[in-house]
C-alpha cells in the first residue's frame, strides 16, 4: 500500500465521515465546520489527482468564500440547535432509508459498468495544471466563460434586488 | 503670539476639497511625513526614576510645617491659613503651651491638632502666603499615593519637618530648596 | 449568436439604467425598444446575416429550429412586456432591476435553445433559473413570494444536483459533453453509466418542467410569486427548458429512445392527471393556472416522448400557443382585484373586449378548434400517434383534455354567466387592442399555423 | 486508483447530501446538503477526466489533453455554485427578516 | 363553390352580425343572410349538378396532410336543405322574441350554421372534426348565455359530453391518419385504409362514441332533456332539429364506409340498445307533464328508430332514415316553435295547467295537430314515409332477431302516437283557464313559418320520390360496399 | 512538478525548512510586537519600552510570559471546543500561508543540489496563499461566535466581511501582476523580477491597492474595526485571556508578517537585490543565499515598519466607509488596473 493509497483512503474516510457529521450536527455551526472539512478533504482528493489548480479553487471558492458565507449567515441568525426544530423521527428514518436506497440501487447499477477496470491517473498528468486549463479554458471554453460572466451579473443584480432594503 | 498649541483658534476651512485631497492619499502621505519626522525629534521623556526633571521655582507641593533652626515649631495656631484656604482644606486646634515645653513650641500658643485634607487642597499657596510666621510652606515633594480616602488627611505629624538637629539628613531633604527664602527673612 | 450577445448587453444597460434614470417609462421604453432589436436581430440571422462572428467550438448552434423558437419567446416577450410591463412597478422598486433580470432569462433561454454542448445546457439553465428565484420573491413583503422563493430555490437548486450527477455519469461514459458525440454509440448494449445519467437527467429536466411526480414546487411557486412574473416564467422560460428537454433528449439520446420513452410515457400520465385533477379543485384562477401549466407540460411533454419532425414542429406551435394564451390571460388576471374563481362574475358586462378576449384564450388553452390551442395539441397527438402502438397514451391524453375543459370553462362561465361585481383596475385602450391582436393571432395560427411553421423551411 | 472507487465515494457523498436535503428541516443546512452534492458530482467529474487522459494516453498519445474538458466543467460548477450561493443566502436572509424562522416546514403555509 | 359559399356566407354574416346595433335592422339582416343561404343551398341541390360546383378544394395545413375540402353529395345536400331552411324558419318564428344583447346571440347562431354546414360538407377528417367543433362552441354559449335557470351546469354537461365524445373522435381521426397509405386527411385516403378487425373495432368504437353522444342514443342521451329544456328555445330548435343529425350524418359518411365490416358486426348490439332506449324514451314522454321535456324524449325515440334505420344496412333502411333525418328535422322545429309560443303566451309549459288553446287560438290547433300528426307518422305525412321504409329495412335486415326488433320498434311507434296524442288532448282541448283565457292566436311571422313547415311536410309526405331518387345513388353505393363486405365476411 | 513525489531527504530538507520558517515566524512576530511599541513610542516623541534587557529587548519574552501564566478564562456559556479552535485556526492559516514565499536564492550544495528555499514551490503559488487567507477569516468568525458575546459576535461578522470584501480587489490587483510574469509560481514571479525589474515599477496602482487590502486583511489601522475597542469593547478576541488571547495576537503579528514577505516578493522582487548584479561577484552558494535572504529579510522589515508607521498615523475608519472603500473605489481601480495592464501587454505582444 503506497503512500497514495493511504491518502485516498484516509481523505475518503474523512470526506464521508465529515459529510455525515454534517448531516447529523444539530448544531448548524457544527455542520458549517465539518462541511469545510468535508470540502477540504476533497481538496485533498484533487491534489491526490493532480488536479492543483481545482484544489485550491475549491478552498478559495467553497471553503474560503462560499461557507464564510454560510457561517456568516448563521451567526447572523444565530441559530442554534435549540432553535432548530427536528423532523418527526420517523421522517427522518424515511429520509436515511430513501437515501441509502438510493446509494444501494446506484452502487449496484454502477458496480459493473464497462470501465470498471479503468484507472483514475493519480500523481501524474499534467491536464489538472493551471497552465494547461487556462489555455483550454480561453480557447475552447472562451465562450462559456463569457456565459458565466452572465450568470454572475445576474446572480449580483439578483442579490441587489433581494437584499436591497426598501 | 508665538506657536499655537492647538488648532483651535483656527478657522475651519469649508471650502469644497481638491482633487488632489479628494483621492485623499496626498493628505496620508503628508501625515505619514508629519509623523515620521516625531521619529527623529527629541524624545519628550526622561527615563524617570533614573533620571529626574528639576522643578520650577515656583512649583507648588506638599505642605511642611516649619520649625526654627532649633527644632521648634512655628505655627501659633493663629488661624489664618485657615481662613485663607480657599477650599477649606486646613483645621486646627490651639493650645496653651504648658511650662518645660519651649524646646518644642516657638511661642505660647500652639496648634494641637493640624490637619490638611490633601483631597481638597488645590494647592494654590495661599496658607503660604497668609502665614505670618514662615510656618507652613508648600514644598517640592508630591502627596504619595494612598489606599484610602482616610489617608490623604494629612496629620500634623505628617507635616511637621524632622527635626534640624536630630534628623538632620531628612530634615535637609525635605527642606528642599525651599527653605533659603525662609532664611533670607 | 446575434440575440445572445445583445440580450446579455441590454441586460447591463438596464441594469445600469436603473441607477442613471429616475422615470420609470423611459425604462419601460427601453426595455421594450430592447426586445425589439433582439426581435429584428433575430429575424436577421435568420435570414443569414450574422452579426457576431464568434468561434463556439460547437459548442452553441443556432440552427433554424433554434432561431425559430428565439423569435417566438422575443415576440411572447414583446407582448409580455408591453401587456404587463407597467404592472411591475407594483411589485417593488428595483424595476430597472427586473427588466434586467428578465433579459438575462432572454439571453440563457436563447442558449437553452441551441446548445450542442452539456456546459452550455446547463449553463443556460442556471442563467434562467437564478434571475427566476428572485423574480419569484421579487415582492418582499409578501411572506407568500418569499416562501414561493425559497422553495424554488431550494429544489432548483436540488435539481440542478441531480442534472450535474446526470452530467458527470455521462462524462464517465463517453468523455465529452458534445452532445452529438454522446449519441454515437460504439456497439451493443448502452453503459449503464449513460442509462443512470440520462435517468438523472431525465429527472431533473422533468423537475424543470414541472412535469409530475417532479412538479410539486410548481403550484406553491406560481402562486406565491408576483403575478406579472408568474406570467414570465409559466410560459416563455417554461417554453424554453421545453426546448432545451426535446433538444437534449433528440441530440444527445436520440439512440437510446427505447430505454426512456417508457419513462417519458410515465411521467406523461402523470403530469395529465395530477395537473388535470388537481386543478379542477382549485378556487383561486392563479392556481389554477398554476395546474393548468401543468397539465399543459404534460402534453408539450408528448413532443418529448415521439421525438420526429411533427413533435418538433408541434412543440414550436405549442410553445406559441400556450405562450400567447397564457400572457394574456396572466395579463388580465393581473389586473383583477379577486384572484377566486368568483372573482371574474360579471367580468362579460364590465370589460366585455377583456372577457371575450380571455375566452378566446381559454379556449386556446382548452385545445378547442379555430384556436392555436387546438392545432398545438393536435401536433402531439399526432407525433405520438404516428410512432405507432401509443394510443392509450393518446386517448388518455384526450380524456385529460376533457376535463381541462371543466376548469377553463369555469373561468367563461363566470364571466359570461355569473352577475357580480368584479373589481378592475382600469385598463387602457392600448391594452385591449394588444389582447385583441393577440387573440386574433392565436386563432390565425390555429387555422394557418404554417405561417409559424413555414419559418422552420425554405 | 481504480475508477470506481472513485465512483463510489461520490455517489455516497451525493447520497449523504440527498438524505441531509430529505432529512433536514433548516433551509440552510439543507442548501448545505446540496453543496455537499455539487462537491461530489465534482470529485466524480475530476476523477473521469484524470480516467479518460489515463485511456488516452495509454493510446499512446502523449501529449493528449484529453480529460481538460472535464475539469473545466468543475471549473464552472464551482462558478454556478458561488453565484447560487449568493442567490440562495440572499433569500433565506429575507425570509429570515420576515418570519424569523428558517424552518422550511414553514413553508407548508402556500399550501391552503 | 357553392359548398364554399354555404360555409362563407353564414360565417362572414355571423362575424358582420357582432357589429349591428340595431334590433330591427339585425333582425331583417339574420333573416336575410340565412334566406341567402336557403337559396344558394337550393341552387346547388336543384341547378349544379356537375361536380365542379359542388366541390370545393383549398389549400390548408398541407404540411399535415389535411385540405380545405368540401363536397356536396346527395347526404350532405338532403342535410343542407335541412340546416338552411331551418335557420330562416328559427329566426321568422323567434321575430318578437327579445334577447339580451342579441347581436351576439344571433351572430353565434349564424356561426354555429356556418359549423353545421361544414360537418355535412367537409370530406377532409380534420376539416370536419374542426367544424364539428365548430358548431358545438357557439351553441354552449347560446345555451348557457340565453338559457334557463339552470343553464350552466345543464350546458356544461352538454359540453363536456360532447367534447370528450369528439376529442374521442379526434384519437380514431388520428388513427385512421396514422394508417393512411399517404398520410392524408382526405376522405379517399380513409376509404383507401385497410384495417385488421381488432383496429377497426376500435376506430368504431371511438368514432361512435362521439357520434352516439351528438344523437344521442340510449345510454349517453342524459344530456338531452336537461339541456332541451333549458336552452332557449330557438337554439334547441336547431339542436334537435339539425345538429342531431350530425352525428347520423357521421354514420354515414365518416364511420360506415371505413369500417363497415365491425358496422355490421355490431349492427345487433346497437339496434337492440337503441331500441331500448327508444322505449325506455317514450316510457318517460308518457309520464312527462312538461312539454318541453316531452318533446325532448320524443326526440330520443325518433333519433333512435333513426340510427337503427342506419344500422339496418340495407337500401331501404338507410334510405328511410335518409328521409327521415330531414322529415324529423323539419317536424320537431315545428313542435318547438309551437311550445315556444305556449310557453311564451300561457307563461307555463306544464300540460296539467293548459287546456282549452283550441278555443282561443284556432290557427294554431290546426297547425299544432298537423305537426302532431306528422310527427306519430302519419300516412300522408312525411315521417311515414322515412319510418315506413326503416320499418321495411328493418324486417329485411340480416340481423336474426329483425322480428323481434320490428315489434320492438312498433310499439315504440304506438307509444308515440299516445303521447303525441295525450299531449295535443291536453293543451289544445279541455276546459279553458285562466291561463289559457286571454290568450290570442299566433302571430302572422309564426304563421309563415308553421305555414312552411306544414308545407314540406305534406309535400314530402305525398311526393317523396324525388327524394329517394335523390339519395338512393349514394345508398346504394353504400349497401353494395356493406354486401360486399358481408360476403367476404361469410 | 508534482506534490507527492517523496523520498528522505526532500523530507529532511523540508522539514528544516518549516522549522526554520516557524521559528522565523514566530521570532519576527514577537519582535514585531515590540517593534510596535517602540515605533509607537518614537512617532510619538517617548521612548517605549526599556526595562527588560537592553533597549527593552526581552520585553517580548516578558509580555509572553505574562500571557503564558495567566489565568485562562474560558466562559461558560461559550462552545469550548470552538472556543479553543478558534485561535488555533487563526495561528495555523497564519503560519501556513510562509510555505510557497522563496526566502532565498536557492542554496547549491556541494553536490550540486540545489535547495530552493521554499517549501513548496507549487504550480499555483500565490494563490495557494489566497486560499490560506480565505480560510483565515473562520479563526475570527468561530473564535467570536464561540464567545456567545454579542460584541465578539458582532466584531467576528465585522471582520469576516471585511475580509472577504477585500480579498477581491486584492486578487484583482494581483491580477495584473500575474498579467506581466506569466506565472503562478512564486519562484518565477521573482526571477523574472529579476530580470525585468521590479513589479512595483510597473503596477504603482496595483502595489497600493494591494498594500492598502493587505493592511486590511491583516486588521491593521486603519482598518482594525474588528477590534475597535470604542465600540465593540475590545473586538471578537474580548472573552479571550492567557495564551488563547496571545495567539490571536500571534496571528495578527504573523498575518503581518507572511504580507510584507508576500509584498516584497510580488511587488519588490523578493529577495533581489536592486541595481546590481550579484552573480558576477562570485561568491560562494552559502553567502548568495545569506545575502538574499538578508536582503529579503530588510524588505519586510521596512514594509513592517510602514504597518506600524500608517497604525500611528491615520486613524481609523467606520465601517461603512470601510466598505465603501473596498467596494467602491478599490474594485473598480483594480479593474482599471487590470484592463489597462491586459491591454499594454496584448499591445506590447503584438
Amino acid at each position: 500500500m503506497g503512500i497514495t493509497q493511504i491518502l485516498f483512503w484516509f481523505l475518503s474516510i474523512a470526506a464521508i465521515f465529515s459529510a455525515l457529521m454534517v448531516i447529523s450536527s444539530k448544531n448548524p455551526v457544527h455542520s458549517v465546520l465539518w462541511l469545510i472539512v468535508t470540502f477540504f478533504s476533497i481538496s485533498g482528493h484533487y491534489i491526490v489527482l493532480n488536479a492543483q489548480f481545482l484544489a485550491i479553487v475549491n478552498v478559495i471558492v467553497y471553503a474560503g468564500a462560499i461557507m464564510v458565507l454560510f457561517l456568516f449567515v448563521i451567526m447572523l441568525m444565530n441559530l442554534n440547535k435549540e432553535s432548530e426544530p427536528q423532523k418527526h423521527k420517523w421522517l427522518r428514518i424515511a429520509g436515511a432509508v430513501a437515501g441509502g436506497c438510493l446509494l444501494l440501487v446506484f452502487v449496484a447499477a454502477l458496480k459493473d459498468t464497462d470501465i470498471k477496470h479503468q484507472q483514475a491517473l493519480v500523481n501524474t498528468g499534467n491536464i489538472g495544471l493551471i497552465k494547461n486549463l487556462g489555455k483550454e479554458l480561453f480557447t475552447t471554453y472562451v465562450v462559456p466563460f463569457e456565459i458565466s460572466s452572465i450568470l454572475f451579473l445576474s446572480a449580483m443584480v439578483g442579490a441587489v434586488v433581494i437584499g436591497k432594503k426598501e | 503670539m508665538g506657536k499655537q498649541l492647538t488648532n483651535r483658534g483656527k478657522e475651519v476651512d469649508r471650502s469644497p476639497m481638491t482633487f488632489l485631497e479628494s483621492i485623499y492619499l496626498w493628505n496620508i502621505i503628508k501625515g505619514m511625513g508629519i509623523t515620521i519626522s516625531h521619529l527623529f525629534k527629541k524624545k519628550a521623556t526622561i527615563n524617570y526614576p533614573e533620571q529626574k526633571r528639576s522643578f520650577s521655582k515656583v512649583f507648588r507641593g506638599l505642605h511642611v510645617l516649619n520649625r526654627d533652626a532649633e527644632g521648634r515649631e512655628n505655627c501659633t495656631a493663629c488661624g489664618l491659613c485657615a481662613v485663607a484656604c480657599p477650599a477649606e482644606a486646613i483645621t486646627m486646634e490651639a493650645a496653651e503651651r504648658l511650662p518645660g515645653e519651649e524646646h518644642l513650641y516657638r511661642e505660647e500658643k500652639y496648634a494641637a491638632k493640624y490637619e490638611i485634607n490633601m483631597l481638597r487642597c488645590i494647592f494654590c499657596g495661599l496658607c503660604e502666603e497668609a502665614c505670618p510666621k514662615d510656618a507652613i510652606y508648600l514644598s517640592e515633594t508630591f502627596a504619595p499615593a494612598n489606599y484610602s480616602r482616610k489617608g490623604f488627611i494629612y496629620k500634623k505629624e505628617d507635616l511637621v519637618i524632622p527635626h534640624p538637629i536630630h534628623e538632620k539628613e531628612a530634615y535637609e531633604k525635605a527642606r528642599g530648596g525651599r527653605v533659603e527664602i525662609n532664611k533670607k527673612d | 449568436m446575434n440575440a445572445l450577445i445583445l440580450s446579455a448587453i441590454f441586460g447591463v444597460i438596464l441594469m445600469f439604467s436603473g441607477i442613471l434614470l429616475k422615470q420609470k417609462a423611459v425604462i419601460r421604453n427601453i426595455a421594450i425598444a430592447g426586445i425589439v432589436l433582439l426581435l429584428a436581430v433575430n429575424i436577421l440571422e435568420m435570414c443569414g446575416t450574422v452579426l457576431f462572428h464568434v468561434n463556439t467550438h460547437g459548442m452553441i448552434v443556432f440552427d433554424r429550429f433554434a432561431l425559430l423558437f428565439n423569435t417566438i419567446a422575443f415576440v411572447a416577450t414583446f407582448i409580455y412586456l408591453i401587456l404587463s410591463a407597467r404592472d411591475m412597478e407594483k411589485v417593488g422598486v428595483n424595476y430597472a432591476e427586473y427588466f434586467a433580470l428578465i433579459f438575462f432569462i432572454l439571453c440563457g433561454i436563447t442558449l437553452t435553445s441551441s446548445f450542442k454542448s452539456l456546459l452550455i445546457l446547463f449553463l443556460g439553465i442556471e442563467i434562467i433559473s437564478i434571475p427566476l428565484y428572485i423574480l419569484t420573491g421579487s415582492d418582499k413583503r409578501n411572506l407568500k413570494s418569499n416562501e414561493a422563493s425559497l422553495k424554488y430555490f431550494l429544489l432548483g437548486a436540488f435539481s440542478t444536483g441531480l442534472m450535474l450527477m446526470g452530467i458527470a455519469l455521462i462524462y464517465g461514459a463517453r468523455g465529452t459533453f458534445d452532445t452529438l458525440s454522446i449519441n454515437m454509440l460504439t456497439e451493443g448494449k448502452p453503459s449503464l453509466l449513460i442509462i443512470a445519467g440520462m435517468l438523472l437527467l431525465l429527472f431533473s429536466m422533468s423537475f424543470k418542467v414541472s412535469a409530475a411526480p417532479f412538479h410539486f414546487w410548481t403550484p406553491d411557486v406560481y402562486d406565491g410569486a408576483p403575478t406579472v412574473f408568474t406570467s414570465f416564467m409559466a410560459t416563455i422560460v417554461k417554453a424554453a427548458v421545453f426546448i432545451a428537454f426535446i433538444r437534449l433528449f433528440d441530440d444527445a439520446f436520440g439512440v437510446l429512445q427505447s430505454q426512456w420513452q417508457l419513462f417519458v410515457a410515465i411521467i406523461i400520465v402523470a403530469t395529465l392527471f395530477i395537473g388535470n385533477i388537481t386543478a379542477v379543485f382549485q378556487q383561486s384562477v392563479k392556481r389554477m393556472l398554476a395546474y393548468s401549466s401543468i397539465a399543459q407540460a404534460g402534453f408539450m411533454m408528448m413532443a418529448v416522448f415521439a421525438m420526429n419532425t411533427d413533435a418538433k414542429e408541434g412543440l414550436l406551435l405549442y410553445a406559441v400557443a400556450y405562450c400567447f394564451a397564457t400572457i394574456g390571460i396572466f395579463a388580465v388576471l393581473i389586473k383583477m382585484k379577486d384572484y377566486t374563481f368568483d372573482g371574474f362574475n360579471g367580468f362579460a358586462k364590465q370589460q366585455p373586449i377583456l372577457a371575450a378576449t380571455t375566452t378566446i384564450f381559454l379556449l386556446s388553452l382548452a385545445g378547442i378548434p379555430l384556436t392555436a390551442g387546438f392545432l398545438s395539441k393536435f401536433y402531439m397527438l399526432k407525433a405520438v400517434m404516428i410512432t405507432g402502438q401509443n394510443l392509450w397514451l393518446v386517448i388518455f391524453a384526450i380524456l385529460m383534455a376533457a376535463i381541462s375543459v371543466y376548469y377553463y370553462f369555469r373561468v367563461i362561465q363566470a364571466m359570461y354567466f355569473k352577475t357580480g361585481d368584479t373589481q378592475v383596475v382600469e385598463v387602457s385602450s392600448t391594452f385591449k387592442w394588444i389582447l385583441v391582436i393577440l387573440s386574433a393571432v392565436i386563432i390565425l395560427l390555429g387555422i394557418y399555423p404554417d405561417i409559424v411553421l413555414n419559418w422552420l423551411y425554405f | 486508483m481504480p475508477i470506481n472507487y472513485y465512483i463510489f465515494l461520490s455517489l455516497a457523498l451525493f447520497c449523504i447530501g440527498i438524505v441531509g436535503v430529505l432529512t433536514r428541516r433548516n433551509a440552510i443546512i439543507i442548501f448545505m446538503c446540496i453543496e455537499l452534492m455539487l462537491n461530489a458530482v465534482n470529485l466524480l467529474l475530476v476523477a473521469f477526466s484524470k480516467m479518460h487522459h489515463n485511456v488516452a494516453l495509454l493510446a499512446g498519445d502523449a501529449a493528449t489533453t484529453a480529460g481538460t474538458d472535464g475539469q473545466l466543467f468543475v471549473f464552472f460548477i464551482m462558478v454556478v455554485a458561488a453565484a447560487e450561493v449568493s442567490v440562495g443566502l440572499a433569500i433565506i436572509v429575507m425570509m429570515y427578516r420576515n418570519i424569523h424562522s428558517v424552518d422550511v416546514n414553514f413553508l407548508n403555509r402556500l399550501k391552503h | 363553390m357553392i359548398s364554399f359559399l354555404l360555409i362563407l356566407i353564414p360565417l362572414l354574416t355571423g362575424l358582420a352580425t357582432f357589429f349591428i346595433k340595431n334590433e330591427k335592422l339585425l333582425r331583417l339582416w339574420v333573416l336575410f343572410a340565412s334566406i341567402i343561404t336557403l337559396i344558394v343551398s337550393i341552387l346547388g341541390l336543384c341547378c349544379f349538378s356537375d361536380e365542379k360546383y359542388l366541390q370545393y378544394h383549398g389549400e390548408w395545413l398541407s404540411s399535415l396532410g389535411a385540405s380545405f375540402s368540401l363536397k356536396m353529395d346527395p347526404a350532405a345536400q338532403l342535410l343542407c336543405l335541412l340546416n338552411t331552411i331551418a335557420f330562416p324558419l328559427v329566426f321568422l318564428s323567434t321575430w318578437n322574441n327579445r334577447y339580451e344583447n342579441a347581436k351576439n346571440f344571433f351572430a353565434l347562431m349564424l356561426l354555429a350554421q356556418a359549423g353545421i354546414m361544414g360537418v355535412f360538407l367537409a370530406t377532409d377528417a380534420l376539416l370536419f372534426y374542426f367544424f364539428w367543433e365548430l358548431a358545438l362552441i357557439p351553441m354552449y354559449f347560446l345555451c348557457s348565455q340565453w338559457g334557463g335557470e339552470k343553464r350552466i351546469a345543464i350546458t356544461f354537461k352538454f359540453f363536456i359530453y360532447t367534447f370528450i365524445g369528439s376529442l374521442l373522435m379526434l384519437v380514431g381521426i388520428l388513427y385512421l391518419y396514422g394508417h393512411t397509405p399517404d398520410h392524408s386527411f382526405a376522405i379517399e385516403s380513409f376509404y383507401n385504409i385497410k384495417l385488421t378487425l381488432k383496429q377497426q373495432n376500435l376506430v368504431f368504437w371511438l368514432m361512435f362514441i362521439a357520434f352516439a353522444v351528438k344523437m344521442p342514443i340510449f345510454p349517453l342521451h342524459t344530456w338531452q332533456p336537461d339541456t332541451y329544456e333549458q336552452a332557449p328555445t330557438a337554439t334547441t330548435m336547431i339542436l334537435s332539429g339539425v345538429m342531431v343529425k350530425m352525428g347520423l350524418f357521421g354514420l354515414i359518411r365518416w364511420l360506415f364506409p371505413i369500417v363497415s365490416s365491425v358496422a355490421y358486426a355490431w349492427g345487433d348490439v346497437i339496434t337492440l340498445t337503441a331500441i331500448i332506449g327508444m322505449i325506455y324514451a317514450s316510457l318517460i314522454a308518457l309520464r312527462q307533464d312538461d312539454l318541453k321535456r316531452l318533446v325532448a324524449y320524443s326526440s330520443i325515440a325518433h333519433i333512435g328508430l333513426l340510427c337503427v334505420g342506419m344500422f339496418t344496412q340495407n337500401v331501404s333502411g338507410i334510405q328511410g332514415a335518409m328521409i327521415q333525418m330531414f322529415s324529423h328535422g323539419i317536424n320537431i322545429i315545428g313542435l318547438w316553435i309551437l311550445v315556444e309560443w305556449i310557453e311564451k303566451t300561457t307563461g307555463t309549459r306544464k300540460m296539467s295547467e293548459l287546456g282549452g288553446l283550441a278555443q282561443r287560438a284556432p290557427v294554431m290547433t290546426i297547425f299544432f295537430v298537423i305537426i302532431a300528426l306528422a310527427n306519430i307518422a302519419l300516412p300522408l305525412t312525411n315521417a311515414f314515409v322515412g319510418e315506413f321504409l326503416i320499418f321495411n329495412g328493418l324486417l329485411g335486415s340480416a340481423t336474426q332477431y329483425y322480428f323481434l326488433y320490428t315489434i320492438l320498434a312498433g310499439v315504440c311507434i304506438v307509444l308515440g302516437a299516445a303521447y303525441t296524442l295525450r299531449m295535443v288532448r291536453k293543451v289544445a282541448y279541455g276546459e279553458v283557464n285562466n291561463r289559457t283565457e286571454n290568450v290570442s292566436d299566433i302571430s302572422i311571422n309564426i304563421k309563415i313559418a308553421l305555414g312552411a313547415i306544414v308545407v314540406i311536410i305534406f309535400a314530402t309526405g305525398i311526393y317523396a320520390q324525388p327524394i329517394l331518387d335523390f339519395t338512393s345513388e349514394l345508398t346504394n353505393e353504400l349497401v353494395q360496399k356493406f354486401d360486399f363486405i358481408r360476403q367476404t365476411l361469410q | 512538478m508534482y506534490l507527492l513525489s517523496i523520498d528522505l531527504w526532500f523530507l529532511l530538507e523540508k522539514a528544516l525548512l518549516i522549522g526554520g520558517i516557524i521559528g522565523l515566524s514566530f521570532f519576527i512576530a514577537m519582535y514585531t510586537t515590540y517593534a510596535e511599541r517602540k515605533v509607537a513610542a518614537w512617532l510619538q516623541d517617548r521612548r517605549g519600552p526599556n526595562r527588560a534587557g537592553p533597549f527593552g529587548i526581552f520585553q517580548p519574552l516578558a509580555d509572553g510570559g505574562k500571557l503564558f501564566f495567566k489565568e485562562e478564562i474560558i466562559p461558560l456559556a461559550s462552545n469550548k471546543f470552538l472556543f479553543i479552535l478558534g485561535p488555533a485556526m487563526a495561528m495555523i492559516t497564519a503560519l501556513v500561508a510562509s510555505t510557497v514565499i522563496p526566502w532565498a536564492a536557492p542554496f547549491i550544495t556541494k553536490g550540486g543540489n540545489v535547495i530552493p528555499m521554499q517549501v513548496a514551490d507549487v504550480d499555483m503559488g500565490i494563490l495557494l496563499v489566497f486560499g490560506i487567507v480565505s480560510v483565515g477569516v473562520y479563526g475570527i468568525m468561530i473564535g467570536g461566535w464561540a464567545s456567545n458575546n454579542k460584541f465578539s459576535l458582532m466584531a467576528a461578522i465585522r471582520g469576516a466581511s471585511q475580509m472577504v470584501s477585500y480579498e477581491l480587489p486584492m486578487g484583482m490587483a494581483l491580477l495584473a501582476v500575474l498579467f506581466m510574469t506569466g506565472s503562478l509560481k512564486m519562484s518565477e514571479i521573482v526571477s523574472v523580477q529579476v530580470q525585468n525589474g521590479w513589479n512595483v515599477i510597473y503596477q504603482p496602482l496595483g502595489f497600493i491597492i494591494f498594500f492598502i487590502c493587505a493592511l486590511a486583511e491583516c486588521n491593521r489601522t486603519p482598518f482594525d474595526l474588528p477590534e475597535a475597542e470604542n465600540e465593540l469593547n475590545f473586538g471578537y478576541h474580548q472573552e479571550y485571556s492567557s495564551m488563547k488571547l496571545g495567539f490571536y495576537l500571534f496571528a495578527e503579528y504573523i498575518n503581518m508578517f507572511i504580507s510584507a514577505a508576500i509584498m516584497a516578493t510580488v511587488f519588490l522582487g523578493g529577495y533581489d537585490i536592486p541595481f546590481v548584479n550579484e552573480a558576477s561577484w562570485g561568491l560562494s552558494s552559502f553567502w548568495m543565499t545569506f545575502i538574499s535572504f538578508s536582503v529579503l529579510m530588510s524588505k519586510i522589515c521596512f514594509f513592517l515598519f510602514v504597518f506600524l508607521w500608517i497604525r500611528w498615523t491615520i486613524p481609523r475608519f467606520r465601517f461603512d466607509q470601510l466598505m465603501d472603500l473596498g467596494w467602491k473605489k478599490l474594485i473598480p481601480l483594480a479593474l482599471i488596473n487590470m484592463i489597462i495592464t491586459a491591454a499594454v501587454m496584448l499591445w506590447l505582444n503584438k
